[in-house]
């Protein structure tokens, strides 16, 4: 039985959400109704029977601590491994470590006590269904030193300009990592490897003063080491930007893309909020929308997502919006391209319209 | 450690007035409310009550339930010491046997009450929807020094035969009580909540199992035994939404009583969250074709027909150009095209045929209940009332 | 989600050889090590092997291992879905009674297994002090795709005839399994820990039902009846330390074997730790007056006595003058000044009076056991051996 | 039934333990051979059946984290209620809260969305087993606005110099609060107060650009708010400094003092770590001791305290020490009057002497 860990490393992460990650990393995010961006990664690894997790938190992780708690929504509160949100510990002057290899160097003992042979290691713009023990599978197979997560898009939308993109020979072995525009072999930010090689690669990383663990230890030393790279051909959504959380939250309105994310046998599991089930009013009018529990909606939704908790009054009209939790809409309110976060209120009458390429976000707990 | 108050939930009715829902299942989970079980209930009032340690006496295999239970953490139960317990009728050294009554229940475990020593012993029964705040019940009954306090609610004169009415002074002494008389002198229904002192309530079982001639029950052989004896009975008065849900025609209308637009029935109270175990599903879907109004709708349901004045858990289907009206419609249902069901219970899992017909509209009609599991209700089955 | 291998620790055995020890407790939970029952070793094995479901079969009544195991949290058994369940005998529709034998005991929860629809079940006894990793085992009976695996140890041939022995051939397959021969053939003892696929296991568990003459016991029938139509039976060569411990002299032996100075069962593992509920007691203190040597010592004691070769529990006092050598003293055992106790297991809660004298020295004497809890041994019982 | 939530706020404790201090809080700082000082701080709430705790931190809070996880131990990991550990989430720039009322302004809703009706505020310096809810009995008793908690000292210690004092009418009403370095009603850092009370208070401070809420918001008030005093008799440990956690480690050793903070009725909990018991070899000698589990001795050891998973050799020689977790102590090393942080490593033969008044400390994972 081979054993995996987890690590879900931050460190790279840009808070670049606007609004949206001003109060929070971009992990944080709530999204799909109901869920946190971060949900996605950490269900993927509870679903590949990894129990042992580790975050890499740098900055605005409190919402993180509340919302993942000690792991226990995804079975994690264990005893023996679990899921361990680490920030920063930084407090020894002796250690010469930079980057994301402080993480790896402060958590050394994260890597070296786990049972398992093997890391996965990932971030969370990457949202996907995917299950690692397969990624194992073809690891062990390929012999590589690492395997690498690749999506094959089929058309390059702007926020896959910051991914890496990899040249791939007839062997799935990488030949090169780079950020080619027109290469549409996307890295999704997630590779396995083995601990004990993870482990001096990190050693090596440290003592060449190295600041960033996958381009300078993984990348940079192409073509020394055998890289394998794994197709992932599920659904998937790399968020990055307003624009493209906006555009996949939308997409989901689509039931076979929905499908492609939320499968029955590797749910996406997140904090459970005991909300009620929703209220459709007699005077509601809600087309083409997702919606989470714990709404009371009177008004018109169309082509919206609504999170848990949104009162939505008689007369307010709602449209190609996200609105999330505990959002309350006063009647006659009109919402149009719009982006609530969390704890927003829009009083009697009010308009708001954005763009539809770029729509109007408003940070959490604003009343307007 | 003491505990001062222990709850032991009577969750053993066989619930034959529910007919074929509780086939398979015991009453306590029968569902309700779009997501909830009636255990729900009780469960969560005694977790918002401060009541951590309850045991759960199911008359039935303990699988059912243990599965539902669980660790008891959907309800904040999973307590290191204390918490919730499924207690069957099991084997003992000195021979087993069923649980011959609700005071029979009880009695069987009275080891399982000593482990926490309480002062009192809070008792509930597993057939009613209602939040309660078990605590305050608890104070009064300590204040009143009472040895054993009856939550009572007023029902309508004209339903007071139905139920076990008391009889106080001016104090909330109870005096007398008559269970399900004829002709009623007083409309204080007993909701089926006691508090007892632990250290009274474990003579009169131990004094109840030596007598065979008593029924062993509650409401039949223990109050009147303590009235008997001039015990101090107190009478608690509870103000709220209180449901019995034991037959079809109740647990129909419990539902639709929460479609009001306030309903008695708060379920988006924060301070007093009804617990539910969580089946992760993702958020519903409205779709372009949908028509949903004056109904509960719960995540994982993806409508694409017209819901009215109806309640659906999780899970449930429709297909465009269905109508589902004045029903209650259980977890994974799905819905065929064109479809149409009337005041109608549709029992988990139940595949409903494109074109099927189910129900009577009229108002006055008996609520049509299908409730075989993996039911595929064809058209040929159109105007048939499946009870 | 189904679980691919599901545990099922045989807990019913009364362990009559340990005498008054399991007079109130059931066997497994008998204590051992200075802080551990013996339970522990199987459900810390369970957690450390990835086997996070565990069924724990016991014939008493239920409470006692409910309250020690409690949600399981102290092995990392309080899973959402799966985690550790006792099964006691309990009432059904088809009426109750109790485990006839091993294999009637799982054939009873057959029901209970099926709700996981594990691919495997591993079947383990509560009477053994070893460290096994039982997922290596798993992978072995995979990779032989046996129809069962019986993890087998090589204990001394003058020893062999209290064992089930199997021959096997080079391969390791068993071609034959004798229970506790005369003239023992092979030096391969059972270890009374089998693996079996589910669905072969069940097949045979409905058979053995319906054998009325069978004694419904895994050693008994089923093995025999497996080999007797040729399934595949493996034999899994287990090495390391492990020790039955069923009765007063090998229990007090297998503390003994602690307190060599590089125990072959190593306690202070970190990859492999045994898990243990948690007393909640303080540093042990250790005064002036004491002198301790080649012991284990709990937390919660406080030592103002000798302690030589000896095992203490938490709790435990001893006072000036005292001495305690070659012995195992449970929880909170209170021993008096100039009290002297040799090659003796005291029971959970004893009080030893000052000046008592118990036990005997002499290194072929019998263990002494005193084990009725709360006893308080004066000076007139100083010369004689309780059993 | 009355409910208290809890308030453990540690804002104003300065991380004074010298190298103790270094890599943690002073609430993380071992004591007494397996707890840790905020463990007598949680344990107390948890007895006196407060579900509801929010650990105010700031500073080299991640021991802190890992240590009480969710508050499994105290089992207060709760989904009503619970223990949340509250670190800085400073990053609305509209917020003009100041000091430790940025904590209480950013928690406003632990204190309002409370069941309780009453509030304890308390720090971890001053070690003790109290009861809160006969504290609250008092406090009600008296019609108080807020009730402080105090010993009366017998001796007044250097480490008492930083603490209040109060001056009492015989009404058992505070007449004053000073630094009077005389008075031996020493404030113990610890009070319960209504929760609209304190509410109010909090606004209050805030409004008037207060930074320290119980020097302004309540001492400041005097004598306008009624303050009661509530006489804790039981046994009591100052430690903020090296030398009175030194002190205060030796005094355990004495059974009475021992007793008078570890009751059985109402236990000091602590995060479960599943040692073996410990082991004396034959060649041990322990005199006057407080030894945790899974320590394994060979040599001498005397009027010393070791934590859990100590290895002592044989020849070694420990005295007036405090050896904290999984130090190693090889064969004829000398510590007399030494402090060892955990994980260190004394090798074969060193020799370490600190002076009784002030001991030798040596931080984390040295290797000497």
């Amino acid at each position: 039985m081979d054993r995996i860990a987890g690590i879900i490393n931050l460190d790279h992460e840009q808070d670049v959400l606007d609004e949206l990650t001003y109060f929070r990393c971009s992990a944080a995010v709530p999204f799909a109704g109901r869920y946190r961006m971060i949900d996605f990664a950490i269900s993927n690894m509870a679903n590949s029977r990894i129990d042992s997790v580790a975050v890499f938190a740098r900055r605005k992780y409190r919402s993180l601590m509340d919302h993942l708690e000690q792991g226990k929504y995804w079975d994690l509160d264990r005893k023996r491994g679990g899921l361990f949100i680490l920030p920063p510990d930084w407090n020894d002057p002796t250690d010469i470590s930079k980057g994301d290899l402080q993480h790896f160097h402060n958590n050394i003992d994260f890597i070296t006590r786990t049972l398992a042979d093997y890391v996965v290691v990932t971030g969370t713009q990457n949202i996907c269904n995917i299950n690692y023990e397969n990624v194992l599978r073809e690891h062990k197979e390929s012999g590589a030193d690492v395997t690498v997560v690749y999506k094959k898009v089929e058309e390059l939308y702007p926020e896959f300009r910051r991914s890496h993109k990899l040249d791939i020979d007839e062997n799935q072995r990488v030949t090169a990592i780079h950020n080619d525009q027109h290469n549409n072999n996307v890295y999704m930010d997630m590779y396995i490897i083995e601990k004990n090689y993870l482990y001096g690669l990190i050693e090596d990383c440290i003592a060449h003063g190295c600041s960033h663990f996958f381009l300078d230890g993984i990348k940079g030393r192409l073509p020394d080491i055998n890289i394998h790279a794994y197709e992932y051909s599920g659904g998937h959504a790399l968020i990055n930007s307003v624009e493209s959380y906006y555009r996949h939250s939308f997409n989901l309105l689509d039931e076979s893309e929905h499908d492609r994310l939320f499968k029955e046998e590797s749910p996406i599991l997140t904090k459970v909020k005991n909300e009620a089930p929703s209220k459709y009013l007699e005077s509601s009018e809600v087309k083409n929308s997702l919606v989470a529990n714990g709404c009371v909606i009177g008004g018109d939704v169309e082509d919206s997502i609504l999170f848990r908790g949104v009162k939505v009054e008689k007369g307010a009209v709602i449209r190609n919006s996200v609105i999330m939790q505990r959002c309350e809409i006063d009647s006659n309110a009109v919402l149009e391209n719009v982006i609530l976060d969390k704890d927003c209120r829009i009083s009697n009458g009010r308009t708001l319209v954005g763009a539809p390429e770029k729509p109007f976000v408003l940070a959490k707990r604003n009343t307007m | 450690m003491n505990k001062e108050c222990v709850a032991m939930l009577l969750a053993g009715g066989q619930g034959t007035r529910l007919k074929s829902l509780t086939k398979q299942i015991a009453k306590p989970a029968v569902y309700f409310g779009g997501k909830y079980r009636i255990i729900d209930f009780p469960l969560s009032n005694c977790t918002n009550s401060g009541i951590d340690t309850v045991g759960v006496l199911t008359q039935y295999e303990p699988l059912i339930l243990n599965d539902y239970i669980g660790i008891g953490s959907s309800w904040d139960l999973d307590r290191k010491y204390g918490g919730v317990s499924v207690l069957p009728p099991y084997m003992q050294s000195e021979g087993g046997g069923w649980y011959t009554g609700t005071a029979n229940a009880i009695y069987r475990n009275i080891k399982f009450l000593n482990q926490y020593n309480p002062e009192h012993v809070l008792v509930l029964s597993g057939d009613h929807i209602y939040k309660m705040d078990y605590g305050k019940m608890l104070d009064y009954h300590k204040e009143t020094g009472a040895d054993a306090t009856i939550s009572v609610i007023q029902v309508p004169w004209e339903e007071a035969s139905r139920f076990g009415l008391m009889n106080t002074d001016g104090e909330g002494v109870i005096t007398e009580f008559d269970e399900k008389p004829p002709n009623p002198r007083s409309n204080l229904a007993s909701m089926g909540v006691y508090i007892f002192r632990w250290d009274v309530l474990k003579q009169y079982l131990i004094e109840d199992n030596q007598n065979g001639e008593s029924s062993n029950d509650f409401g039949k052989d223990i109050i009147p035994a303590l009235l008997n004896d001039y015990r101090k009975l107190m009478a608690y008065k509870f103000e709220g939404y209180w449901k019995d849900v034991g037959t079809v025609d109740s647990l129909w209308e419990a539902n639709m009583d929460l479609l009001k637009e306030e309903p008695e029935l708060n379920l988006n109270d924060y301070s007093w969250r009804i617990y539910s175990k969580n089946p992760n599903q993702p958020a519903q879907y409205i779709a372009q074709s949908a028509k949903v109004s004056n109904s509960l709708i719960n995540e994982g349901c993806r409508i694409y027909g017209t819901v009215d004045t109806s309640i659906l858990f999780y899970g449930v289907r429709t297909e465009e150009g269905s109508l589902v009206k004045d029903s209650v419609i259980m977890p994974n249902v799905k819905i065929g095209k064109n479809a149409t069901i009337h005041r109608a219970i549709i029992s988990e899992g139940t595949v409903i045929e494109d074109g099927a017909v189910i129900g009577d509209p009229s108002p006055e009609s008996e609520i049509t209940l299908i409730a075989r599991e993996g039911t595929v209700m064809a058209k040929s089955y159109m105007h048939e009332t499946i009870k």
